[in-house]
């Protein structure tokens, strides 16, 4: 199964130092089918043109493909509203100004947890310097977060911030519970949906969450884009964000007016290739059954996980159900480093570090892990790559 | 998908040209199919919104038969306007509440109108349909 | 010259609407070159994945690539400090953000243009919302900025931001001059460059200005990508924009430290591909000798403008020496849009409308004008086919 | 370029390797050529700023000759401390100072090892130098 559809993205035909690349760093980011890489080119060659206020053929056809992926992203996700940006980062750090900035008073409590992204932690803070609101950290306890302990949190809660799928532990949380505890003491939800759209599919309005965010580049499309999709409540709580063309309806030296639906809160060139390459890349999504892949690929982690646990490995990973199929683990003594940079001399490519999640790491009590996490185009091979790659260096620091 | 034979007339008509030129020029012909709308009645209730360029559009029904009075900066709004005064004026108000502005596509009228453009028309459409709907209910 | 340029650039061997595509909407953005497409899709072919903090090798090709065209902006400009951003309008609201917000007090001037860009006009009057600063805009009298009233303007100014080349007109503003006069006065100085780095060389350091915004994709690069040049005061100055992964030495649930280079405005993933492409345009364009296009543009732009007024057409463009190839136009009683359509229907782009400089236009008393920009491909027989489509539409419209 | 003999024995050694894995191995093997900076010497002063894995090293100048002690927690970057020292250790300031780090880069060691990590090794070396400049101005 993914064998073949590994043909579709020409980087797996490289070799890295001599090996086939095994690709297992997904949760960073995800490889290129190579409709999306001919769908960007395709542009660049043929129909590259600014967007928008334009009468002349180029530019129409630019404009079409720019909007066709918004189109996508409302079909997809069942949303009314679908901002672009430039990834999850801006797309929380837009929901920090555009609805934050705006709609919390100092003393207001946002509720985030320990399982977050910096992404999702760092605007936050960043605001709380601005105007005071309060932030309370939801802890994590054997690497799930603590309910009782959210309960708690949510007293007097005006925004909730969570993570749907950790990307240090591939942990789904159980946003459709955590969503309707928010809702009910009348707080907004925010999600950080990066690890959550590539290996689920999500109905945005029957969710009930206002924000949620994610990236292109981590499924399957191109670096540079993302989206915000907000529910019409909270659409029509926020005031721009990033001033500039195409957001505005009028300028005058005294003051200016703004555009009424998405585009006041994408001032300038949009991201017109990476929305071309964005769209290809739903499109060939729409053909892939997530749900069987997810089955497949969970199996596949559960069976490395074990594995690494015979050989003396500690791994982080919960892998029940729904978790996504990532392995964070650590030798008792082997510097993760040093694990990851002998992998590498195999072909194959693992991430190591924080994450970008250190007060995760901090209540794991390490400094990092090394995490192999995998895609719908991984399959048996790799893990079994995967599992030999991690025997020879054991083998060579043994 | 058949038409009123007044549309069908301007679906033929466009559909003989091949060059984009000629089609624009016979697009803009249509201007003068317009019952024009004095500059001193233009007004926000019959600003066409969302309209890159100026666009007024006045619907009325009188004895039961809807006609259109309109004004655009632009002539080939004008045009689009001629052709939906064609399609609109002297129907029934049933009967234009159940056109569908697919017969522009259909006639290529809107073959390399910019999307910004062609939702022009779509957007006069609606507000023709709209009002009548409005008038009638 | 011009056409053996062309050759490098696959959009020219597409036709539209029947006939070989003459773009003369260059201000709005360029053509990309084969080297630059190539270069991104050998950059998702190859070597795709995410940059920094890791130890494979993709990784670290790809943080090569992104981090070469930093080093190649640094060196093209002479600038200690290139951030990244995601086009001028990013980074003129970054420079609002992390500068404005941090280094101005309520009262303090801020002087701007009638000349500016939609995106040199709505960050800073956001910010007055914000922080209550005073925004002073300095007239434009036929085309050119008043230069006694910037004198008067600078009385106690922070800030002065002024568009180095007009996307509208085309005129080259006495740029250095208003940076000695803005620097005698203690005011830091922002120059919008989008137009500027497109046409001429500048050297950052020499010219003296604090900020200097632009995109790539006005100057042959790619989409979602551009840069804040920033002197090393107000580099000091300044205050992280956007939170996330990237721009972070250390996150805690009580607060974090940022990075202390361009990293710390930087947040999330970065635009990766972007960059590989910008850095494949850079090097390109060191080879091309902008002075002498500048010449040989300039040469046309002026014949079109005069030939435009004989036949009966207002040109707004001044065209002096230094001014960069646009001519903006009007006729008497077709409107800019007929007239934009009906050269389309020829295979000629040109752009119209207000250009995103709505107060200039009033100032010029117009709606929009028809603007038609040259860039370095661009020669004699665009010109000449413009002007025959020009003829063909008076023609028609007699 | 030609180098001091206890170099060079390092490129040749590094070049006879085809297999990235093996040039792994034979670099954290030189990880025991480091004189151990124990633990509770560990400083703010010795500490490698910028590099991504913790990293210590001290540089002491003896009878006029130069000598590091080392530790990191990763063993690679511990073997490119023991290449260091080989390179540093038992020679005069001006010669350290006349160092380039090229070597590395000759020697293939820094093949694959990605930027940051390279630019680590060229951090380490930097200090060095820098410290031995501070030492001896
Ligand atoms: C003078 C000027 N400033 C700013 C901009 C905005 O650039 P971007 O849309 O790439 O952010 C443009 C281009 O549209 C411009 O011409
Ligand atoms: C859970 C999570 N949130 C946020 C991000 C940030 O995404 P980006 O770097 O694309 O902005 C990531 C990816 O790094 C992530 O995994």
């Amino acid at each position: 199964m993914g064998d073949s559809m590994k043909q579709d993205f020409p980087i797996f035909s490289r070799e890295v130092n001599g090996r086939p690349l095994v690709y297992l760093d997904n949760a960073a980011t995800t490889q290129k089918p190579s409709c999306v890489i001919d769908a960007m080119t395709e542009y660049y060659s043929l129909s590259n043109a600014n967007v928008h206020r334009a009468v002349h053929t180029l530019a129409g056809e630019a404009t079409e493909g720019y909007e066709a992926c918004r189109k996508l992203l409302k079909q997809r996700f069942n949303s009314d509203f679908a901002v672009i940006t430039s990834g999850t980062t801006e797309a929380i750090n837009l929901a920090a100004h555009a609805w934050g900035e705006h709609n919390l008073q100092p003393g207001d409590v946002v509720v985030l947890t320990e399982m977050e992204h910096h992404s999702d932690i760092v605007p936050w803070q960043m605001l709380a310097e601005r105007i005071a609101i309060e932030l309370r950290f939801v802890p994590v306890e054997e690497g799930l977060l603590d309910m009782d302990a959210l309960e708690v949190a949510l007293d007097g809660a005006k925004l909730v911030c969570v993570v749907h799928t950790s990307n240090v532990l591939g942990v789904r949380n159980p946003v459709e519970q955590i969503i309707s505890m928010s809702k009910s003491v009348g707080a907004r939800v925010l999600l950080d949906a990066a690890q959550a759209v590539p290996h689920e599919m999500i109905d945005f309005k029957e969710l009930g969450a206002d924000f949620l965010a994610f990236s292109a580049h981590k499924m399957c499309g191109p670096t540079g884009i993302g989206a915000l999709l907000v529910s019409q409540e909270a659409f029509d709580e926020m005031h721009p964000f990033m001033g500039g063309g195409d957001m505005i309806q009028t300028v005058t030296l005294e003051g200016s007016t703004y555009q009424t639906n998405e585009h006041k809160f994408e001032a300038g060139t949009p991201r017109i290739a990476e929305g071309v390459g964005w769209a290809a890349a739903l499109e060939w999504m729409s053909e892939i059954d997530l749900k069987s892949h997810h089955k497949r690929l969970l199996a596949i982690a559960q069976k490395v996980a074990s594995r690494l646990e015979q050989k003396g490995m500690k791994v982080y990973s919960t892998l029940r159900p729904r978790d996504a199929a990532v392995v964070s683990f650590t030798h008792p003594t082997i510097h993760p480093e040093d694990f990851a940079r002998l992998l590498d001399a195999q072909g194959i490519a693992v991430r190591t570090g924080h994450h970008c999640a250190q007060p995760l790491m901090e209540k794991l009590g390490v400094n990092g892990t090394i995490r192999a996490s995998f895609y719908i185009y991984n399959d048996e091979s790799d893990a079994d790559a995967l599992l030999s790659g991690i025997d020879r260096v054991l083998e060579a620091m043994a | 998908m058949t038409w009123p034979s007044s549309i069908q007339e301007i679906i033929d008509e466009f559909q003989e040209i091949d060059d984009q030129f000629e089609r624009l020029e016979v697009l803009m012909d249509f201007a003068d199919e317009v019952d024009e709308l004095p500059f001193d009645e233009w007004s926000d209730s019959n600003l066409v919104r969302g309209c890159q360029s100026v666009a007024h559009i006045e619907v009325n029904i009188r004895e039961n038969l809807v006609w259109i009075r309109a004004a655009a900066d632009a002539r080939m709004v004008q045009g689009l306007q001629g052709i939906l005064s064609i399609a609109v004026n002297g129907n029934s108000p049933e009967t234009v509440i159940q056109l569908t502005p697919n017969f522009a596509e259909e006639a290529g009228i809107l073959v390399s109108l910019t999307p910004s453009r062609s939702n022009g028309f779509r957007t006069m459409f609606d507000m023709i349909q709209n009002r009548v709907k409005e008038e009638i209910l």
